[in-house]
């Protein structure tokens, strides 16, 4: 079994029509075991910017929280909150540098740029970043909610179009994976403001 | 036969007093009540005939072929029982195969009739057994040229430059006899095969025939196969030409006798 | 660390094994479905034939059959054994006929299935069949199995490389199990299934490798079996 | 009773019904070898080539090996792949031909038939654990149609208009699924064989294992012929100019 | 020394090199492979680390070329540092130094042959190892092993520099011929005191000889 | 060795030992992104053209169907990657910055060759361990120059190149259509249907053609030379009706409130 699946995560991120919207489970396993249901995996990095950290909980505990670190040392030296695409690359750098011994992290970011221009990617765990114009996906249930969203996202959805299109498509998906589910949150960032949300999903 | 019902014909692994194996001879018996079979050898190959008895209209043209062929390179043709025919034939088949299988190389006609006849020969042995009622020409084209085998139901194997077997093999024998075979090519083989089944054929005791005729030669690759069709044809008239001829001088013959 | 890194050979030009462990297996992956309806069913399968690695043997190696007027199955798996397979389970619906006279039943036939697959239980079949027909009165029934024979009949179902792309999809557009106010247990209309399998396998051949070249989908219906070809990508 | 044993002495003996059925281990793997065939189909029937190279491991020890055979009159058989296997595969199908020949029933084994035959030969090798190594390409026009299949020593099979093994999957099937995919009633003869001879040039110049010796054959309605080996021209003129691997 | 690291480059090579009064000859095949695959069919393995020394390399094509740099860049400062010119001798023991300190991770088989004031000609084997041989004439790479016996038949002392020539390219293309990792064309260069020839021989320019 | 590229080698070793446990208990590493690849270069009449498809995978999923693979290093050179997609990002980006100090430095436009000697110097240090399979193309003061760098550090250079998984069905291309002073035109085409045999042959490689032709004084990079594999229209519209997903609007965390009554520290005395 690999490191990468020992915990279970479902994350999507998804570009709408001036909008994203980033989604996780909430299961924390070991193994096969559940031990929380309310694991944050999506975390706000700026007002405007989140991230999704799937993989090992220990390094999603450490990676964000040296990400704080960074973002906030960026915030203090630029005095300016950072872009989604700056971060990315900060985030980019961070992971290679640990090129061989890495974290056991696959993270998507997902965010509005200063133009309210949607961004988001996802990256490997040595820190390629794969950015896209539609969805990105992550976590042990990536390849469910690939073929889900490639068959049911769609361009220029709106914030409540996209908000039940990445919660269909994070509920089918995590139905088809045992180490996913127990519960999930979305988040839609809009130019006025994040909307959250918790959707109930099979607890099994 | 004078020892009929004396007690020494039951089984196959008994003797007559006078050392005779009774069965054995009954089995050629059932050889000689078959249509007549021959074999030609020539020069340049060999040539198999057959004259198939067919006891009636209904069978399909050219079907129970009492001429087979065995691994490719050789004919076999028999007077006899069919169904024990069809069980040797098989037989040569498998030994040519395996032979094959060993040397990869095909058979020897000498060897064969050996196997063959050592096989036969067996099933005069015990008393549980049955021998063939079959007696079995083998054609085949080997290192040493054309080879002519005949195995017997008693296993004896004999190679031939022609031989004939069945109804009319005296007939036959005595037209084989009259064919001078080193100056006879394949082709005009072929056509005194069919023209000798012909005069052996006795149309008297048996309506319907079907006349086989098969060859191996270098014409055939070696292989053994049917004759041609135009071949086959050209043989057919011949042999019914010369019939009419024969019968002509025959019914002058015998105008002369009446005279 | 040689453990982390001993994936990284970027460069897969052919290498030559001198270490020949013989593996009677190959997967040749691909992807087939199989949709129930209330008077039909839906099977489909791409007909790319790859050779386990980065190569296509085959773009049109098709890995559905029709094996009655009212059966279809599809295969994925190992190419070889699933043409052993289809072949002994036509021979036995074919001896059947020959038996009684009149062909096998859905059910039976999908038992008989499951019973070949058991036969090797230790030298499996290496293939996931998805067997579909109609059944004596009329109705649309699509079993699946694993390699050893389990048996289930199911309402959709997805086999193969692209399975875990396609089920999601299925699940939420046939069984709509987390739609508010859906018709959880309504069975998909014929063109409705033939869409979805569409817009699946399209789906499919743009995010896995091993699916894509042409989709063949069979319909059974009253009528018997309707075959419908799509070109796919051939990237 | 026990039936009555006829054992002769120097002739065919049958395998006993009750022998020990002890498990065999086999050691297979591939000795001396044969690199790739490339085979398509075209206007007039299917055009196959091979080379003449018997490798044993790295060194090219037989160098005039043929690996292209005619089964039949009208089937023609490709191999790649272990040469002591396709021996045994080349006896078999004789045995079987020969078979075919005995029954003499006006039928002849077509290609279909024949690829059907080696594709379960091969299968049922696999499913003993001890397979044939080789992959075959079969070719023919089988009752008017032109019939290109494979099958290797699992016993995978399918048909393609256009097939090359081994190395021949890489390299040779880019040019011929371009070149020929579609076209395979137009290509004419001519074009067939250079475009065949290109596919052989491009792998001899980057098969380690290939061999500037090749047979072609073609297999038509008219029956199957193969040439005598020989050696396409190579062009090494652009490597003169090129002197060590950096500045 | 190390093994081929999973998808590393290698040369399956044919290498050799013979002295002759005046000068040296050497000679390779040009075949680069990865496995069966033929990432190059033209390599250059002949190649320079001075004015008038050669190596020719067999092995790791990374390794060799690192090593051969390395060692370039060393016979350049040696010369800078001492106003003359460095002899083959120096070359191949900077070579074997680098060879043997760095046995365990190093692939590669080296041929030395060169001209300088001091020796004359003089051909140094380096192989798996780190081990320094001054031979009359060397052979190295897979392909050696084919032509072993047919070199020591036909090698004599006094070989004049066109029969070194032609043994070159003789001992060459029959061990082309008979290894799957060697191949393509041959690449040849004669160094005397007055010059670097280098010639080339197209793969389908190869001396005539039995392929049966 | 030269020192040039070390200050970009920062990496951190502090994970290893546990990821070697983690390994060691059976947990198997992750796998990165990599690009199956095809990857090509040519010499043509006028200078070089660089081509590469654009499918990124993991494993036998495609994780980015248009990815960019053909890498700027300075304005007269581009490098091809292939190998593992972070390693080709890094390895191309740390040569580019070294460049463009090499050239600040010296005032000059950098040479193709101290490029491939910097970037050879640098795989060759890692032993293989960075997975970087490139194909480096451009032109400089001593004309067009290509070569290709395997991931152990060793290079070759040749008048037309490929990399990758594909490698192979591009070559059967060039070696089939290849010669001396092609066209512009020529040299596009080849190049086009060098990367189109890989994407069509090689599982690996898809998507799009891109394309590079850097001559004495320009480069025109064509990014989506030619697109063969756009998607098709779907059959249908799957979007949902608003309302369909139920929701509960969760309390903001306590954390964030500042204000939770039930946690707040006494501070009475």
């Amino acid at each position: 079994m690999s490191i990468m699946e020992y915990c279970g995560a479902a994350i999507v991120a998804m570009v709408g029509k001036d909008c994203v919207a980033i989604a996780s489970d909430k299961r924390l396993g070991q193994q096969q075991l559940t031990v929380d249901m309310e694991f944050q995996k999506v975390f706000p990095i700026t007002e405007r910017t989140y991230i999704g950290l799937s993989g090992l909980a220990t390094d999603v505990k450490t990676l964000h929280d040296r990400l704080r670190m960074r973002v906030n040392l960026y915030k203090h030296r630029e005095e300016r909150v950072i872009e989604p695409k700056t971060f990315t690359h900060l985030l980019s750098h961070m992971l290679y540098e640990r090129r061989f011994g890495s974290y056991f992290i696959s993270p998507v970011v997902a965010g509005l740029d200063k133009n309210n221009r949607p961004y988001i990617c996802a990256l490997d765990t040595i820190g390629c970043i794969d950015s896209s114009s539609d969805f990105v996906v992550c976590g042990t249930a990536a390849t469910n909610l690939y073929g889900a969203c490639e068959s049911l996202w769609e361009p220029d959805l709106g914030p409540e179009e996209l908000f039940e299109t990445i919660s269909q498509t994070l509920l089918s998906s995590i139905d088809r994976d045992a180490m996913s589910g127990w519960g999930a949150v979305v988040h839609i960032i809009t130019p006025s403001g994040v909307i959250t949300r918790d959707l109930k999903s099979r607890m099994d | 036969m004078t020892s009929i019902g004396t007690g020494y014909d039951l089984s196959v692994s008994t003797y007559s007093p006078d050392g005779r194996v009774f069965q054995v001879e009954y089995a050629q018996k059932a050889v000689d009540n078959s249509g007549t079979a021959i074999g030609l050898r020539v020069k340049g190959g060999v040539v198999l005939a057959v004259e198939k008895i067919k006891h009636s209209r209904l069978l399909v043209p050219h079907s129970n072929r009492r001429i087979m062929t065995a691994g490719k390179y050789i004919g076999v043709a028999s007077a006899g029982w069919m169904s024990d025919t069809r069980h040797l034939v098989k037989r040569v088949r498998d030994e040519a195969r395996s032979y094959n299988d060993v040397y990869k190389t095909k058979i020897p006609a000498s060897i064969i009739a050996e196997r063959l006849g050592m096989y036969v020969q067996a099933y005069t042995l015990y008393s549980s057994v049955r021998p063939f009622g079959v007696s079995t020409l083998l054609a085949c084209m080997d290192r040493n040229g054309p080879q002519l085998y005949m195995v017997e139901p008693s296993g004896q194997y004999v190679g031939y430059r022609g031989c004939a077997v069945g109804k009319g093999k005296q007939v036959a024998k005595t037209e084989i006899e009259k064919l001078n075979f080193d100056n006879m090519s394949v082709r005009e083989a072929v056509k005194e095969a069919a023209r000798i089944i012909y005069t052996a054929h006795d149309d008297t005791k048996d309506k319907l025939f079907e006349l086989e005729l098969s060859w191996v030669c270098e014409e055939s690759n070696g292989l053994h196969e049917h004759v041609p069709q135009d071949l086959y044809d050209e043989a057919v008239q011949y042999a019914e030409r010369s019939l009419d001829e024969d019968e002509d001088e025959d019914n002058e013959m015998e105008d002369d006798e009446d005279l | 660390m040689s453990s982390l890194l001993s994936h990284e050979i970027g460069y897969s030009a052919p290498i030559e094994v001198h270490n020949h462990g013989f593996s009677p297996y190959v997967n040749n992956e691909g992807t087939s479905l199989g949709i129930c309806g209330e008077d039909f069913v839906l099977v489909a399968s791409d007909t790319r034939q790859s050779n386990g690695g980065y190569s296509i043997n085959a773009r049109r190696s098709p890995k559905a059959f029709e094996l009655s007027n009212r059966t279809v199955i599809a295969t994925t798996g190992c190419a070889a054994d699933a043409k052993q397979l289809v072949e002994d389970m036509e021979q036995r619906a074919q001896y059947y006929v020959h038996k009684h006279g009149r062909e096998m039943s859905t059910p039976a036939m999908a038992q008989v299935l499951s019973q070949l697959l058991y036969t090797r239980r230790f030298f499996p079949y290496y293939v996931f069949p998805i067997f579909a027909g109609l059944d004596a009165k009329g109705k649309g029934a699509v079993y699946n199995y694993d390699a050893i024979g389990n048996i289930e009949c199911v309402s959709h179902y997805a086999y193969g490389s692209a399975a875990a792309l396609l089920q999601p999809f299925l699940d939420n557009q046939i069984n709509k199990a987390h739609q508010r106010g859906a018709d959880t247990t309504a069975k998909p209309s014929r063109a409705q299934a033939v869409k979805l399998a569409i817009d699946a396998f399209t789906s499919a051949t743009e995010r896995d490798i091993y699916t894509g070249d042409w989709l063949e989908i069979f319909i059974v219906d009253s009528e018997g079996v309707h075959k419908l070809t799509r070109e796919l990508k051939h990237d | 009773m026990d039936p009555i044993e006829l054992r002769l002495p120097h002739t065919l003996q049958r395998p006993q019904a009750t022998s020990n059925h002890e498990p065999i281990t086999h050691s297979t793997e591939p000795i001396v070898t044969g690199t790739s065939v490339v085979a398509f189909k075209y206007k007039d029937g299917i055009m196959m080539a091979a080379d003449c190279l018997g490798s044993y491991g790295r060194m090219a020890m037989f160098r005039n090996e043929r690996r292209l055979m005619a089964v039949g009159k009208t089937t023609l058989l490709g191999m790649s792949g272990d040469i002591s296997d396709y021996q045994h595969m080349q006896h078999t199908l004789e045995n079987i031909m020969t078979q075919e020949y005995d029954m003499d029933d006006g039928q002849r084994l077509g290609t279909k038939s024949i690829y059907k035959c080696i594709s379960k030969i091969m299968y049922n090798r696999r499913s003993k654990m001890n397979p044939l190594w080789n992959s075959y390409v079969i070719a023919g026009v089988d009752s008017g149609e032109k019939v290109l299949g494979y099958v290797d020593l699992i016993g995978t099979t399918y048909e393609s208009p256009t097939i090359a093994t081994g190395y021949g999957s890489h390299m040779a099937q880019p040019i011929l699924r371009k070149v020929v995919e579609g076209r395979e009633d137009e290509i004419t003869e001519e074009e067939a064989v250079k475009i065949i001879e290109d596919c052989m040039r491009v792998l001899y110049y980057r098969d380690a294992r290939a061999f500037n010796k090749l047979t072609r054959a073609k297999v038509t309605a008219q029956g199957v012929e193969i040439t005598e080996p020989y050696s396409l021209e190579t062009n090494w003129d652009f490597a003169e100019s090129i002197v060590g691997y950096g500045a | 020394m190390a093994p081929l690291k999973p998808g590393e480059v290698s040369m399956g090579t044919t290498i050799m090199a013979v002295q002759f009064d005046g000068g040296v000859v050497v000679g390779a095949d040009s075949r680069t492979t990865t496995g069966t695959y033929i990432a190059n069919r033209v390599t250059d393995k002949l190649t320079k680390v001075h004015d008038r020394i050669y190596c020719c390399r067999s092995g790791s094509a990374a390794d060799t070329q690192a090593v051969a740099d390395i060692v370039k860049y060393h016979l350049a400062l040696y010369a800078a540092q001492h106003g003359e010119e460095p002899t083959v001798k120096v070359a191949a023991s900077l070579f074997q130094e680098i060879c043997y300190q760095n046995k365990s991770t190093l692939m590669a088989g080296i041929i030395i042959g060169g001209w300088d004031k001091v020796d004359g000609p003089s051909v140094y084997d380096i192989p798996l190892g780190g081990s320094l041989h001054k031979q009359p004439f060397a052979l190295g790479g897979s392909g050696s092993t084919f032509i072993y016996g047919y070199c020591d038949k036909v090698y004599h002392t006094d070989m004049t520099r066109e029969e070194c020539i032609e043994f070159v390219k003789n001992s060459v293309s029959l061990a082309m011929t008979r290894d799957g990792s060697s191949g393509g064309v041959i690449r040849l260069a004669v160094i005397t005191e007055d010059s670097v020839e280098r010639m080339f021989v197209p793969g389908n320019e190869l001396p005539s000889q039995y392929l049966g | 060795m030269s020192p040039i590229l070390e200050s970009a080698a920062g990496f951190k070793f502090d994970n290893v030992k546990r990821n070697q446990l983690l390994s060691e208990k059976g947990n198997a590493a992750p796998r990165a992104t990599k690009t199956g690849t095809t990857i090509v270069g040519l010499i043509f009449k006028d200078g070089i053209i660089l081509g590469a498809d654009t499918r990124a995978t993991s494993g036998p999923i495609v994780a980015d169907k248009n990815c960019e693979k053909i890498h700027y290093l300075a304005p007269n050179m581009y490098c091809c990657g292939a190998g593992t997609a972070a390693d080709t990002e890094f390895t191309t980006s740390m040569a580019s910055s070294q460049l463009a100090l090499h050239s600040l430095n010296t005032g000059r436009e950098a040479r193709v060759a101290t490029a491939m000697t910097m970037l050879k110097q640098y795989l060759f240090r890692y032993q293989g361990h960075i997975g970087a399979y490139l194909v480096l193309g451009g032109y400089d003061v001593t004309g067009p120059h290509l070569y290709t760098i395997h991931a152990h550090g060793s290079t070759d250079k040749l008048p037309f190149v490929t990399m990758g998984s594909g490698s192979l069905a591009a070559m059967s291309v060039f070696e089939s259509r290849w010669r001396a002073g092609l066209s512009r035109e020529e040299g596009i085409e080849l190049v086009k249907d060098a990367i189109e045999a890989g994407i069509f042959n090689d599982l690996g490689s898809g998507s799009n053609v891109d394309v590079c032709v850097i001559t004495r004084n320009n480069v025109e990079y064509l990014r989506n030379y030619v697109m063969p594999n756009e998607r098709v229209e779907k059959e249908q519209s799957y979007k949902f009706a608003p309302g369909t997903t139920e929701f509960i609007v969760p309390k903001p965390p306590a954390t964030l409130s500042g204000e939770e009554e039930g946690t707040a520290m006494d501070v009475s005395a």
